[in-house]
């Protein structure tokens, strides 16, 4: 674990007030809208108005959340399948995302892409990949255009423990390190690939930090449920980049409450395990920490409020949304909006 | 005789070349105690433990490039790639090492493994995990290449594939596992190489494979209902080898060809079977071949775009009943 | 005008890209301060620096994934994979990745990025370096293929590519990086997506590609010469988009098709073409399209042998003469 | 650097025994075999009796002589496109070798493979690998049998410094740490890749030592141009393998003589870099061991004569051996000795 002040598993705060109020709102309110909207997913898929796959972060929001606000305007997101948290903490409607979802034609991608492969541009969400390890190489090439024309635009790329050991992972990292490119790594190590554990396949305890220094890199462990530090460590691996003096790789600990997609109801898990992470609930240790601020139980439940009804609304929304008009299919596959591989 | 879904028919097939030999194992991401994320290797870790059956990294280089090593001294290995699309990773394994070792060492290596992925498009997973890529397989010179489109096919190719001693890569389609067949007691060994004509005609021939076969058989159903079209259809199943002579047959029956081929059009296993029909039996043809294809486009994930590019039984049976008519 | 070889005529298109636009970047493995294990990037280091001309580790998947990222946020970045084989290693990018982006996010997102490779036969490198692997690219729905066979074509379509839009793979071939040709003087654009009548010709249509070219030219005179057969020799030049309208112009003019590949037979891009021409031209064609390819085998290392398999402007002259007096 | 006994980047030996005269013999027989044959290459290169490319390890060769000499018979070789010197330290015949790049009749797999894909099964060299990091996985492969079965030969994968930045190197170190595979991974450092010095394009110092902790893998880096210490690095590492104890990763420094293929003329190195590394050129190196071992001048000229006389008979042997037959050409695709990919 790196000694981040504010550290604290079992979800005790540090005393320092190096966030202040008002960027505390922002990740509390960046959780809960995480929170809602997937809680709000995994319903509308037991209602079966979500097609496809899904695979959801409940759980896991600190991530995303800390990540998310540390982010400026202009910073990339790089995200997987698992991606719908990364990419409502950049700011994307619920709607657009709960949209592609169900697919209708309010949603980001209008169904194209489905739920695996949200992207919004103009929100810096540069995709959602789903082919395990692809994108760390390619957050590399974005951050490397950033360094060539002395933008100060970092790349985050998002992925699991499980994408350590994928052979991209290994040529993204030394890449961006010899380059020393404005790009940070984000493992969130949730114990599990798809059903087995991570532990069972892995040659080391920590995936992704105990090979950082196979890359020259510091070793960083972090409790990813608690959104400070994330945000802290987050605040930290972005100066970092820059200034110029390259990548970061970021362990953050943490457990998605339901299964690895809408397929899995999560059996092989021992038991009392997921009780044991709810504990650590990353919404509950940050209800507490706003409250050990001094932040009144009026706001946070202001926030609430207002999330569930914008959360109401989007999904309302959804379901008025007509499904895609066909004139779609053969849309932008090439540049010039089509299709033709001939003449 | 018993009713099994194809899902189940993977794992009977499995089970049932372990229990025949000691040197077959089986590998891939979530396999063994989950099952498989298509639940179609439930109760192989159970049956035969965890010496051979074996959960994996994400690695699929590691998983192919094991299963080689392990068919050139001596087991016989079963490898899953979960998803075909994701052969992309690990590419170099089918494209330059399985093909290639035998004929580069003058016959010192062999190869004896099978690939089994999931293959094809309808569970709206988007671009990135609904391809048919039993084309990108087609292509390289050394493989061998199945797709079985019935529960008991799926035994009886699984079985020959694994005793073949070539490097097999079995295409399972991800819309079938869920498809019911009869399927008989006791151990069943199918061919690899063989054609199947599942329907005869005399007008038409209508090839196809795996997910587009139950399409082509309703589609000749109805073209004989209600245009009294009279269409052969043929379940290609194994690309290499190519069943040629059963395709040259039925051509030289009908006079007619017509592919359905789930792949986006460019380079697919119907091109091959086009230019060699062409080239063989020209002066048979009645008429102009026609491969129906899925557009040589990315698939799209929402469901009623992804049902839109692919051959559906309307597309075949338009298509067949206007050229036959013109 | 100046006659350069094929190998400068690289250089010289990546230097004409670079010194017009400063967002073009290249980057590979030995490309820089070597100038290329091919010698084709020589000077280019020199004359861009460090920053603009980059060597990288042995990581083709970082190549290609940076190339991409690159291109996705505004830079047109040139990438090398040394030998076109090496593709398999790095292919989830060439099939997953930047085929799709565009059409996955519903046009968002953009990929203009060129890929060069060492492509062909004829080095005497045996099966892991000699690939012409042109189709493992052309079935990838949303990319863009050119392969080239002169040096003017080398610099038109680098050029065209580096300007596209859209994912380039640009196939170099290894044995014509020694040819000479004439070369204009000043800035050099062809158009992608054009193929080229060399020859023009009334009796047969001989379509080829790359290293084919020569071959396809010599024969063609050759055929003349010998037996008043007049061949059109049309170059493709660019598999993806397909000029069609050259390809069945021609073939509707000599009423008969040959196709002469590198690469081994199984779905080739004369496959593809040989059932687009039966498809829409079937009544224009006087006999069976015929396809001269590499058999459906890995390649040998020995000179004698692979000289065999290859086809030869023999092989064709054969070929083609049987079939028309046939 | 480990902390063998002998260790010496200098030439200089420990004074122990263990290894004894007649290993030591065969040792430096195995070198000077490598030795004699490369350079044979190279000079038959010269009057254009090779064809194709070739990869020669003048200056490497006591690293495939070190462990070829530890290997027991059963164990395997996995080899790259630099091939010829694990090959023949396996015993194959030299002019089976000269004859493949000679690309005759008499070659190890007469002119089908040629010199990037050197494989005697007979001799227990599984082939050699031209795609960088294809083969370290394919060793994993071949482990996993022997594991399996309970046999107790060990797989030796030789790849170079070049070959540690591609992802296959990651997987094959991770699959083979968490099955305890008796593999061996032996990196032969040469200081470059191609052209690219390995330092420009690495995040770490030691591309493969460095790495090792990545794998839960003890971090080994030895002097490659000393092949006493090379032989007993390898020893504890078979002994370890065989032992159940799973596999090496063994980081050899070395350097080439000779260009990276005979395309190349080497221009790229620093001036003095190659006078340097001739000073610690194996044969030298182990010359001068024997000398301090008590072992005559006149064994070491017998053995010196013999080679050479060995290797101009297999010189002559290629040349008088005709080219290969046509007829192989379509043979060996499939099992069946043919290549019908229809009926
Ligand atoms: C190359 C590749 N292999 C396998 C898969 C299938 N797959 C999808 S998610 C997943 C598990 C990923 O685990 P991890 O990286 O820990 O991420 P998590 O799902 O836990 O967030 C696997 C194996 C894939 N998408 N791509
Ligand atoms: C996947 C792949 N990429 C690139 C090459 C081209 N290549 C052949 S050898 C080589 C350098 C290898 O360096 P190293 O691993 O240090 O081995 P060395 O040649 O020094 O023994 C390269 C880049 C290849 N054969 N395969
Ligand atoms: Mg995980
Ligand atoms: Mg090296």
């Amino acid at each position: 674990m790196s000694n981040s002040p504010g550290l604290a598993l079992a979800g005790q705060p540090g005393v320092n007030d190096d966030i202040g109020e008002e960027t505390r709102l922002k990740l509390y309110h960046s959780q809960v809208v995480i929170r809602e909207a997937e809680q709000r997913a995994f319903d509308l898929f037991l209602q079966n108005l979500v097609k496809g796959t899904s695979h959801l972060s409940l759980g896991q929001e600190a991530i995303a959340a800390g990540f998310g606000v540390a982010m400026q305007k202009g910073d990339l997101t790089f995200a997987t399948y698992r991606g719908h948290a990364h990419t409502l903490a950049r700011g994307v409607p619920v709607e657009k995302m709960l949209g592609e979802l169900m697919q209708r034609d309010n949603g980001l991608m209008r169904g194209k892409g489905g739920s695996m492969h949200l992207a919004s541009e103009e929100h810096g969400v540069m995709g959602s990949y789903a082919i395990i390890g692809a994108h760390l190489p390619i957050a590399c090439g974005a951050a490397l255009r950033a360094q060539y024309r002395g933008d100060k635009d970092v790349s985050v790329c998002f992925f699991g423990d499980g994408t350590t050991n994928i052979g991209a992972f290994h040529e993204a990292l030394n890449f961006a390190a010899i380059w020393k490119l404005p790009v940070v790594f984000v493992c969130e190590n949730n114990l599990y690939m798809e059903y087995t554990p991570i532990s069972e396949v892995t040659a080391v305890e920590h995936p992704a930090a105990d090979r950082a220094s196979a890359y020259g890199l510091p070793r960083i462990v972090i409790d990813g449920n608690d959104a400070d530090v994330v945000y802290r460590e987050a605040q930290k691996a972005f100066a970092k980049a820059r200034a110029g003096d390259g990548p970061s790789l970021i362990e953050c600990m943490t457990y998605r409450h339901s299964g690895h997609s809408r397929a899995d109801p999560a059996k092989y898990r021992p038991e009392g395990e997921l009780e044991r992470w709810k504990e650590k609930d990353p919404i509950k240790v940050y209800r507490a920490r706003l409250k050990q601020f001094g932040i009144s139980d009026e706001a946070v439940k202001k926030i609430d409020a207002e999330v569930r009804k914008m959360v109401d609304e989007a999904t309302e929304a959804c379901k008025a949304a007509p499904e895609p008009s066909t004139d779609i299919l053969f849309t932008d596959v090439y540049a010039d909006g089509g299709w033709a591989w001939r003449n | 005789m018993a009713e099994i879904t194809y899902r189940d028919a993977v794992a009977r097939g499995i089970a049932q070349e372990m229990a025949r030999d000691p040197d077959v194992i089986f590998f891939g991401e979530d396999v063994a105690k989950a099952g498989g994320v298509f639940k179609a290797t439930v109760g192989l870790y159970e049956q035969f433990g965890p010496r051979r059956v074996r959960d994996t990294p994400i690695s699929e280089q590691a998983i192919l490039g094991a299963a080689m090593g392990a068919a050139m001294t001596g087991l016989k290995p079963i490898a899953e790639i979960m998803f075909s699309d994701f052969i992309a990773v690990c590419f170099d394994y089918i494209a330059n090492e399985f093909p290639k070792s035998r004929y580069m060492t003058n016959g010192q290596t062999k190869c004896p493994l099978v690939v089994r992925t999931g293959n094809g498009a309808g569970s709206r997973f988007g671009a990135q995990h609904s391809q048919s890529v039993e084309n990108w397989c087609m292509m390289i010179p050394g493989l061998k290449v199945v797709a079985p489109s019935s529960p008991v096919d799926v035994i009886g190719l699984l079985a020959a594939a694994v005793r073949d001693p070539d490097p097999v890569i079995f295409f399972e389609h991800k819309s079938l596992y869920a498809v019911k067949g009869e399927v008989p007691d006791g151990e069943i060994l199918d061919t690899l190489g063989t054609a199947k004509v599942l329907r005869p005609g005399k007008d038409a021939t209508i090839l196809a494979l795996a997910l587009m076969v139950p399409r082509a058989l309703a589609a000749a159903e109805q073209l004989k209902a209600q245009y009294n079209i009279d269409c052969e259809v043929v379940d290609v199943r194994s690309l290499v080898p190519l069943d040629t002579q059963t395709i040259l047959g039925s051509v030289g029956k009908t006079h007619r060809l017509f592919t359905v081929e789930e792949n986006p059009r460019l380079c697919g296993w119907g091109a091959e079977i086009v230019s060699i029909v062409v080239e063989e039996a020209f002066y048979d043809l009645d008429a102009p071949p026609v491969r129906i294809t899925t557009p040589h486009i990315p698939l799209p994930a929402a469901d009623i775009l992804e049902d839109m590019v692919l051959p559906t039984t309307e597309r075949i049976v338009e298509t067949v009943r206007k050229s036959l008519n013109s």
